[in-house]
């Protein structure tokens, strides 16, 4: 096993972790509660209170490189039962836009499904269903993935086939471009 | 001296000495960073606290005045906070009259073990005093300017 | 759409919110909080436009993003943020709520019990609220989180019988669908295996999300975590329709993947009696 | 007046961020101040000795100390003058250190706001007066409120050093919580076995006057002289004629009373003793499950009982007692454990607190001893404990640790274990505290010789699964998640302050911090005396804390209240309201403000009405003289002039610094 170097913590990371999700992650004591109760914690590669313990050491590599925070489901378990009052689903947010950008993005599978669903949102203004399903699973290169399902969803007009665009798309387009320009990219 | 001028103002607080000003010690004593700006008095209970005399140092060029009490229960004297409520609120409606925001002055109750909570409402209050700068006409010495 | 029509009888009136736009759910706070904020922020304020007091969704990942957008615009810094990407100034005098809440709160369950022409006796239900309509208690200012009633009380007085349900809030596996399907198995299993466990004829949902992990994977479910499931999934409306005295297929019934036809063979059977 | 300064380094908590001796240097240019120096600690024997040399050098009439808070040292400077010849009161602190050098760090502001501060101190004290406190008798009778085990030590050792002690219970037997428990650690000895004697001594203490199953209705009064209202609640049952024979309790139809003793895992009659080993050992009615009260008919008790001691009729009654000083020893409560609803406690039977198992555990107990399950009454073969049930969370607004409990849960895994030897006995836990003599070893002696298992890490889940429950926590030194099927689990839920703590506060003008818990005067110097002369404290009501600490504490106050009555007179405090008679218009409103009735009316000779504070009584809270029309009233070292003074003086400092 590696030796961490404590000298190596970096506290702009720690800051920056701070600012974006508005918690004090020094609260964090490590009771591990948020690990305890994470449906998904058989998934992760670094246990949530594990995340949180490499975030008080400025870890920021391993933090923005791990599974972890592109596995967690939102589900807000961590935060409910937190006994130090951490919004630790707030934390994890914060470390996938953070990965985004630093583009350390671990899960692209996750990332591209998002970013998908995001695009359906962009375009339509409202989700695409099967657009989305077939646009997803031909850039993840597996497009019949989920094909048993089609007859199931199809035949009881559950998905919509066409999209259905909303007169706004012009105002949902104008939100995403002024956003874009405001983050400057 | 004028170190301070441009960045302090004149705020001067009255404390009872059962609650409040023992729980500005417990911030003290936990190291809670405050603003520079206020003067505290030390009065046995908020009671103690005539109104005439916070109007005394408004006249005398304060800026701000903060009275802090037990909370309302918890009174050592059992019921001064109450007179001192009763009366600082009559106070609060008047000062108006007088030409002075009603933002410069607050009435606040902080318990002995409260450092946190008296840090925040020294924060608080100073930064609210701030917000509205120094008195105007004040200046002059005899610091009576303000009542016509 | 089953919730529309109960609502109607249910005597809440429902207004569609003009040329309402997608919240973004999930995928858009991974991106960005103000945008994510923005886009949901957008048809707030329509809402507000059109004078609307509430507005109602019936999926809680739409309403966990309207409430982000309303805790968003009590900061004026962000507040001027988001009204920067919108056309609409959002000004965030509205309020969101599910639509369960609106039953539960406004309507009452005492005045859904006495409107219900076929209690749903025989029926033995497990309510899944799912992760995000109750938790965390600060943002969803709405029943208990760690153990929810407002379902089980709604189904109680509607004659269903209600067991002890443990798995009430666990994920589902939300929208890891299609990028992470095994993990959506793995947690949808297990709820419907408690679900089965405990004896239940049917899961009770609140959530469309929920509803399509829990329903329409029993089939990849069976086969890939080799537990064998067969449990309808239904809407709480759906059910609320039913006892209402709305057909089966007038609440969308025949939509689901897996059928409740048994379920309801064994309700007629009791109302029979 | 001739005023000295003397302005304090406190090694470098005050010089490290103000500049002390530039403090000291500019003190001199105040008016009347003839003589200003700064020294390194000023509340050392060296220090006070150049306080008392300067005064006598500089024939000092009045002293500043510019230090730490006056509700540090005020006192130890006061007596350094009266030392140096000086009257005590001729003296006043400015908190440079709490109120300045501590809360900034800007060294120029510092300093400057200490010199305003040193400039206030000295324009008051320029306005002092000699004050001679006067001397008043003692009532040497003892008030101890709370009868667990600190309230019944501290009754005792008055009581033996000669007091009259007043011993007022809430509940119908003395014990507190110790009564319930079954073993103590960490020498696991009966905890029945060594508290039953003590509570024989109490019981039979001729200087001892019980007064169970009562409360405080009021209290007036002051240090030396309180006059206490003591509520003795109706217990249907003429306790003169009882002798706990237990007749009634056999006999009694109604059977489903909550029992308090055994924390409702049994159930008792409405008539009842709460426990054998009560003290007093009478019979109670508790009116909400005694048909006599509900129905309307029974009368069983009645006519059962061999004596006739039932009263259906009796009621509450008030009785006074007079006494010279109080101890509160009111002992703590526990949390509601239905508030922890990720356990689901309070819905499962199966999970139960550790007061609860205490029950379990004892032999007198309602199993006898035999450890069950609630839900169906088998033996559990696995039991897990869960710590810090509710304490050290933020998000239940409980920070703070309550200090038992790693211990007594380390007690009862080890019974456990000695109970069901083929039981496994699981501890999730964050850190163990057991920072006290052969505590950390007990602990071990859990883990190595009774195989405890124990898991760092806190459960965030339990939920039933057929018969059993499981528990899914973490173990965070692994850093994975973990489960366990269990058939019973025992939560450490926290300590909280007893119930209607505050409301007793009140009524004893003593304050508590924000959970109820009472503040001792200083942390760690004086520890069992509050702020209020007179009022003491012990045991838990200050803090959770253990038997030895509590027992420790009883003592501790008893000295105290023992040493306050080994003089026969005690001194009043001169810093109280004067009339200034010629100045005063009878208009008596001081005295309608008086919160403490200590003004009086007055006929001069001449046969003009004026107020007249009389001494003992008046606290010094000064409403009356910022009540007075005519400012004849004035609290001495906190008069108008006083006031102003200071005010005046910083304003003044103000304007100094705006021309320049
Ligand atoms: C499950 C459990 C196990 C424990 N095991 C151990 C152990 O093994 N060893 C150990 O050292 N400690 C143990 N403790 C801690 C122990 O209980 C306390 O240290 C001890 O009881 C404190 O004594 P006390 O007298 O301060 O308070 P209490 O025992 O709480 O006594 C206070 C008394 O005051 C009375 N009272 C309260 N309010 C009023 C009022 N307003 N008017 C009149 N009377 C009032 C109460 O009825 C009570 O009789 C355990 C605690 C728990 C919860
Ligand atoms: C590094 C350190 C930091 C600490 N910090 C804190 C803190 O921040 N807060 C806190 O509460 N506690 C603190 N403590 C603990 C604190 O020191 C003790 O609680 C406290 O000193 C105990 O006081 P005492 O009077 O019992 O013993 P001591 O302070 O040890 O006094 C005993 C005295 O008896 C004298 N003596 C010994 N034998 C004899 C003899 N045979 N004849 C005559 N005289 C004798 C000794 O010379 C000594 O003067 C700290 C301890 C250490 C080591
Ligand atoms: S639950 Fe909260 S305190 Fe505990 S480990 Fe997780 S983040 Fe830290
Ligand atoms: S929000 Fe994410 S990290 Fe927290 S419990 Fe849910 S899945 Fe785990
Ligand atoms: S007098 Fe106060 S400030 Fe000075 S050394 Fe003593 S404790 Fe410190
Ligand atoms: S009330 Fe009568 S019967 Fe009951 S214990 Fe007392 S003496 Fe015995
Ligand atoms: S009168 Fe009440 S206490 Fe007496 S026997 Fe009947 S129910 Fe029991
Ligand atoms: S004593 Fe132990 S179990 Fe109790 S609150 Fe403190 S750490 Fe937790
Ligand atoms: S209020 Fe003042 S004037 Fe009136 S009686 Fe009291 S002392 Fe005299
Ligand atoms: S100072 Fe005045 S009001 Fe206060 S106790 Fe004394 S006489 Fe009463």
């Amino acid at each position: 096993m590696e030796i961490l170097d404590l000298g190596s913590i970096d506290r702009h990371f720690i800051r920056a972790v701070e600012e974006e999700s508005g918690q004090d992650v020094s609260h964090c004591y490590q009771c591990g509660n948020c690990t305890a109760g994470c449906p998904l914690s058989f998934a992760y590669d670094i246990p949530v209170h594990q995340i949180m313990r490499l975030i008080q050491l400025g870890q920021k590599e391993k933090v923005l490189r791990s599974h972890a925070i592109w596995l967690c489901a939102t589900c807000e378990t961590c935060t409910t039962r937190c006994p130090c009052e951490v919004d630790v689903a707030r934390v994890m947010d914060t470390l996938r836009i953070m990965a985004r950008r630093e583009g350390t993005v671990s899960e692209e599978g996750v990332r591209r499904f998002y970013d998908t669903f995001l695009d359906s949102v962009k375009r339509h203004g409202r989700l695409y269903e099967v657009g989305l399903l077939m646009r997803y699973n031909l850039l993840s290169g597996r497009p019949f993935a989920d094909a048993d399902l089609g007859p199931k969803v199809l035949g009881k007009g559950k998905l919509h086939f066409l999209p259905e665009n909303i007169k706004g798309v012009e105002a949902i387009k104008g939100i995403f471009d002024r956003f874009a320009k405001k983050r400057g990219a | 001296m004028p170190g301070m001028e441009g960045t302090e103002l004149r705020i001067i607080g009255f404390l009872c000495n059962w609650c409040s000003y023992g729980g500005a010690d417990t911030a003290g004593v936990s190291r809670f960073k405050q603003p520079t700006d206020l003067r505290i008095i030390r009065v046995p209970c908020s009671g103690r606290v005539d109104p005439l005399l916070v109007v005394k140092a408004f006249m005398e060029g304060a800026d701000g005045v903060l009275v802090s009490g037990c909370h309302p229960r918890d009174c050592h004297y059992s019921e001064g906070n109450f007179y001192a409520r009763r009366r600082l609120e009559v106070l609060k409606r008047f000062l108006p009259f007088m030409g002075i925001e009603p933002g410069r002055f607050e009435y606040t109750w902080v318990s002995a073990s409260e450092g946190a909570r008296w840090q925040k409402v020294v924060t608080d209050f100073t930064d609210q005093v701030h917000a509205l700068g120094p008195r105007r006409n004040f200046g002059e010495g005899n610091g009576g300017g303000d009542i016509r | 759409m089953s919730s529309r029509k109960v609502a109607e009888a249910l005597g809440i009136e429902l207004v569609e919110v003009e040329d309402w736009s997608c919240c973004g759910s999930t995928p858009a706070h991974t991106v960005d909080h103000l945008l994510y904020g923005a886009l949901a922020a957008r048809n707030l304020a329509i809402a507000e436009k059109m004078g609307l007091a509430t507005v109602v969704t019936p999926c809680p990942s739409c309403l966990v993003a309207f409430k982000s957008a309303l805790e968003m615009v009590q900061d004026d810094g962000k507040r001027k943020e988001l009204n920067e990407l919108l056309d609409l100034p959002f000004q965030g005098e509205i309020q969101s709520k599910s639509l369960l809440q609106i039953i539960y709160e406004e309507v009452g369950v005492e005045a859904v019990a006495q409107r219900a022409k076929r209690p749903l006796e025989g029926m033995r239900l497990a309510p899944y609220y799912g992760c995000i309509l109750t938790r965390p208690p600060k943002r969803a200012q709405f029943d208990d989180p760690e153990n929810p009633i407002t379902m089980d009380r709604i189904l109680e007085a509607l004659g269903a019988e209600v067991p002890e349900f443990p798995f009430k809030t666990e994920c589902c596996g939300a929208a890891f669908g299609l990028p992470k399907r095994e993990l959506v198995l793995t947690l949808s299993a297990k709820i419907l295996e408690m679900a089965q466990e405990i004896g239940a004829d049917a899961l009770v949902v609140a959530c469309p999300l929920c509803q399509q992990n829990l329903d329409l994977r029993q089939g990849q479910i069976t086969s890939r975590e080799g537990v064998s499931v067969d449990l309808p999934v239904l809407y709480i409306t759906q059910l609320v329709g039913l006892a209402l005295g709305f057909s089966p297929r007038e609440v969308g019934l025949d939509k689901h993947a897996v059928s409740p036809n048994r379920l309801l063979k064994k309700w007629e059977e009791k109302l029979k009696e | 007046m001739r005023i000295g300064v003397f302005v304090c380094h406190c090694g470098t908590n005050i010089d490290g961020t103000v500049d002390s001796h530039q403090v000291a240097e500019e003190a001199k240019k105040f008016p009347h101040v003839v003589y200003a120096t700064d020294y390194l600690y000023t509340c050392s024997e060296p220090g006070q000795q150049e306080i008392q040399q300067a005064v006598g050098e500089h024939d000092l009439d009045g002293v500043v100390v510019a230090a730490c808070s006056p509700r540090m040292h005020e006192n130890t400077f006061r007596r350094t003058i009266e030392r140096a010849g000086l009257n005590r009161y001729m003296f006043e602190m400015a908190n440079i250190r709490e109120h300045c050098s501590w809360i900034g760090e800007d060294r120029e502001a510092n300093t400057h706001k200490a010199i305003e501060l040193v400039r206030m101190a000295v324009a008051k004290v320029a306005n002092h007066v000699h004050l001679h406190p006067s001397y008043f008798e003692v009532n040497k009778r003892v008030l101890v409120i709370g009868a667990g085990v600190a309230g019944m030590q501290a009754a005792l050792d008055c009581a033996d050093g000669g007091l009259d002690v007043v011993l007022v219970e809430k509940k119908s037997s003395i014990g507190g919580r110790m009564a319930q428990l079954d073993k103590t650690f960490p020498t696991v000895d009966c905890s029945i076995c060594i508290l039953g004697p003590k509570m024989v001594d109490v019981g039979q203490h001729e200087k001892i006057k019980l007064c169970t199953y009562s409360e405080i209705e009021d209290i007036s009064g002051y240090v030396g002289n309180y006059t206490v209202n003591i509520r003795r609640k109706a217990t249907y049952v003429d306790w003169g004629k009882c002798t706990g024979c237990g007749l009634c309790m056999e006999k009694c139809p109604s059977k489903k009373a909550y029992d308090y003793h055994n924390e409702g895992i049994a159930d008792t009659t409405a008539i009842n003793i709460s426990f054998p080993q009560a003290i007093p050992k009478k019979a109670t009615i508790d009116p909400e499950y005694c048909r006599q009260f509900t129905k309307g008919k029974c009368g069983v008790c009645a006519k059962v009982c061999p004596l006739g001691a039932i009263d259906y009729e009796m009621e509450d009654e008030i009785v006074a007692e007079e006494v010279g000083a109080i101890i509160v020893a009111t002992g703590y409560g526990l949390l509601n454990m239905e508030e922890l609803g990720e356990y689901g406690a309070g819905r499962y039977p199966d999970v139960i607190t550790g007061i609860q198992y205490e029950r379990f555990l004892n032999a007198s107990g309602p199993t006898q001893g035999h450890v069950v399950r609630p839900s169906d009454g088998e033996e559990p073969k696995r039991v897990v404990f869960i710590s810090c049930a509710g304490s050290r969370d933020a998000s239940l607004d409980r920070p703070y640790c309550s200090n038992f409990c790693c211990m007594y849960i380390a007690k009862q895994a080890i019974l456990t274990r000695d109970h069901i030897p083929d039981s496994e006995v699981y501890v999730f836990y964050m850190d163990t505290r057991s920072p006290s003599k052969g505590y950390e070893e007990f602990i071990r002696r859990a883990q190595e010789e009774y195989g405890v298992q124990y898991v760092r890490g806190r459960v965030s889940r339990i939920y039933p699964k057929g018969k059993r429950m499981v528990v899914r926590g973490a173990d965070t030194l692994l850093g994975t998640q973990v489960e366990v099927e269990t058939d019973l689990v025992v939560l450490a839920t926290a300590a909280t302050c007893a119930p209607e703590a505050e409301e007793l506060a009140e009524k004893l003008r003593i304050s508590y911090d924000e959970y109820g818990f009472y503040m001792e005067s200083h942390p760690k110097l004086r520890p069992v005396e509050t702020n209020t002369s007179g009022v003491f404290l012990a045991g838990a009501c200050q803090g959770p804390k253990d038997i030895p600490a509590a027992v420790g504490q009883g003592s501790a106050a008893a000295s105290k209240v023992l040493s306050l009555f080994s003089k026969d007179q005690l001194e009043s405090d001169p810093q109280i309201a004067q009339v200034m008679e010629l100045r005063c218009v009878g208009c008596l409103k001081c005295a309608d403000t008086c919160p403490f009735q200590a003004i009086e009316e007055k006929e001069l000779p001449d046969g003009r009405v004026v107020g007249h504070v009389i001494e003992t009584v008046c606290q010094g809270c000064g409403l009356c003289t910022s009540i007075c029309p005519s400012g004849a009233i004035q609290l001495q070292q906190c008069t108008d002039n006083q006031l102003i003074a200071e005010v005046e003086a910083l304003c003044q400092a103000w304007r100094e610094r705006s021309s320049g």
